[in-house]
């Protein structure tokens, strides 16, 4: 699927703090249903980026608090839904070396990775060659596959 | 900047031999601890059962989650009983993508999951 | 009173769009109540932004749909309470020229300069050297003074 | 660009002679010419009775305020009577600081406004 070239609707940056996830998330979730997500697939897109997000503050900067985060939302171009891209300046790793845990194991860490893959319709994870990685999230309504890769 | 930061204000409950949680707000990275906080409080005061009411919480990610199974571990360690109720839509559907609904006793109203 | 030098916590981008004026305050809103304000303050601050807004789109950029403006959100450095910079590059006007209805006369237009007079606890509005205007709000709770110029 | 674009959704229902009008969502830039419509069709329809039921209206702006202030003109021009009702407190609130509170006929309650 080629990316929208359409310039973001909305770009935020934000510092790397666990206390701003929350007001990203009531920006996002309004976004994603004026897109035309139902409720339930706006709140499963707003937890997938919740999750890289929480990645990227605990992981990727590893606590610090003044790290920068970029994320850019656009409407898809071929039909209902909304792309988020997450942009950092972290830690740069292989994603083939992300482990999150099988979701049939139950134990308390390691649930991200695979929430977010069971979570949206398109998940991509690239380090930048300019030095920290990228995570690329789609989401469309419930019952619309148009486009679905 | 003033650290006023994200709250979470939890009711908490004695009905008969259980204690009832009901946390208000999202539970996220930044507020999932004050949860784990209140939840061990529980435990340590000796409760027979705990009933975590979530009619007032609109949404739940990862660190909210873990918090849940690590308070399932602890109060089977306990012997104690943990049941779940009154779950707005968006966290039973959060649940079921994390295939956490069948680990936990999760029941619709506050009263089953005392009586439960 | 000076300005906060510290690095704004988020600063967005939006595309000069009507429909995006509903996102933008669900974050801010979000963002000013953990920053201390009550609800009808926080309600207050973001209509005040959203006045300034929707200034912006309609007279700034004359509801061109592609022009960019961008908001600096940070908590204020003295005491609860949030700052909002809104920075565009439409039309440079001379403030003085903005003409606001007085609050008495009853009239469908030109209630927007004087609502956000009444909004908050600072409002500037001025031309930017390289172009476009600048505008500064500030809101504290309902009942500290501390600080207000 | 998906133009799928903002809503608001406005019941309106028929209670004797009076039309109440019932939006659900901000009346913003965005949405204040849908609410705009709905009244104009309302008047039209020659109701002796507009009431605007503001229970599900969470926030205003001012354009909102000019769709308010331009309804009650041509209300009084045609004779109809508009009066406002259950108001939330921020819209309450909204309506006082641009001292428009004293300028609409404002009930508590739905029932009032049809009566009133
Ligand atoms: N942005 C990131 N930067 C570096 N490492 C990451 C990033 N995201 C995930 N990881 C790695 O992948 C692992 C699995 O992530 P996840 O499934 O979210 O579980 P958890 O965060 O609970 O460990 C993490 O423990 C971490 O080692
Ligand atoms: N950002 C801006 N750029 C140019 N002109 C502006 C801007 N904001 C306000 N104005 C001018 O000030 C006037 C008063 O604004 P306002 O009180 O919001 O009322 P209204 O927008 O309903 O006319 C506008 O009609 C416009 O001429």
């Amino acid at each position: 699927m080629a990316d929208s070239l359409a310039e973001p609707e909305i770009q935020v940056q934000i510092l790397s703090r666990p206390e701003l996830l929350a007001p990203v998330r009531s920006m996002v979730n309004a976004l994603a249903q004026d897109a035309g997500l139902d409720d339930i697939s706006a709140c499963h897109l707003v937890l997938a980026m919740d999750e890289a997000l929480t990645n990227i503050i605990r992981h990727g900067y590893a606590g610090s608090p003044d790290g920068r985060i970029w994320i850019r939302l656009s409407q898809l171009a071929d039909g209902p839904g909304l792309r988020v891209e997450i942009v950092d300046r972290a830690r740069t790793v292989d994603p083939d070396q992300f482990r999150g845990r099988d979701l049939d194991e139950i134990r308390p860490g390691g649930l991200g990775m695979h929430l977010m893959r069971s979570l949206v319709d398109r998940l991509e994870h690239a380090p930048r060659p300019e030095g920290g990685m990228r995570v690329v999230l789609e989401k469309r309504p419930a019952h619309t596959t148009a486009g679905v890769a | 900047m003033q650290p006023s930061g994200p709250t979470l204000d939890i009711v908490k409950e004695s009905v008969g031999s259980a204690t009832v949680l009901s946390p208000k707000g999202d539970v996220d990275m930044a507020r999932s601890p004050i949860m784990r906080k209140a939840i061990a409080e529980a435990l340590k005061a000796g409760s027979a059962k705990v009933v975590l009411d979530l009619s007032g919480v609109p949404y739940m990610d990862s660190s909210g989650l873990a918090t849940l199974v690590e308070a399932l571990q602890n109060c089977r360690k306990a012997q104690i009983a943990l049941s779940l109720c009154a779950l707005t839509p968006r966290v039973r559907s959060i649940l079921e993508i994390a295939r956490l609904n069948t680990v936990f006793a999760i029941h619709e109203s506050r009263d089953a999951a005392i009586a439960g």
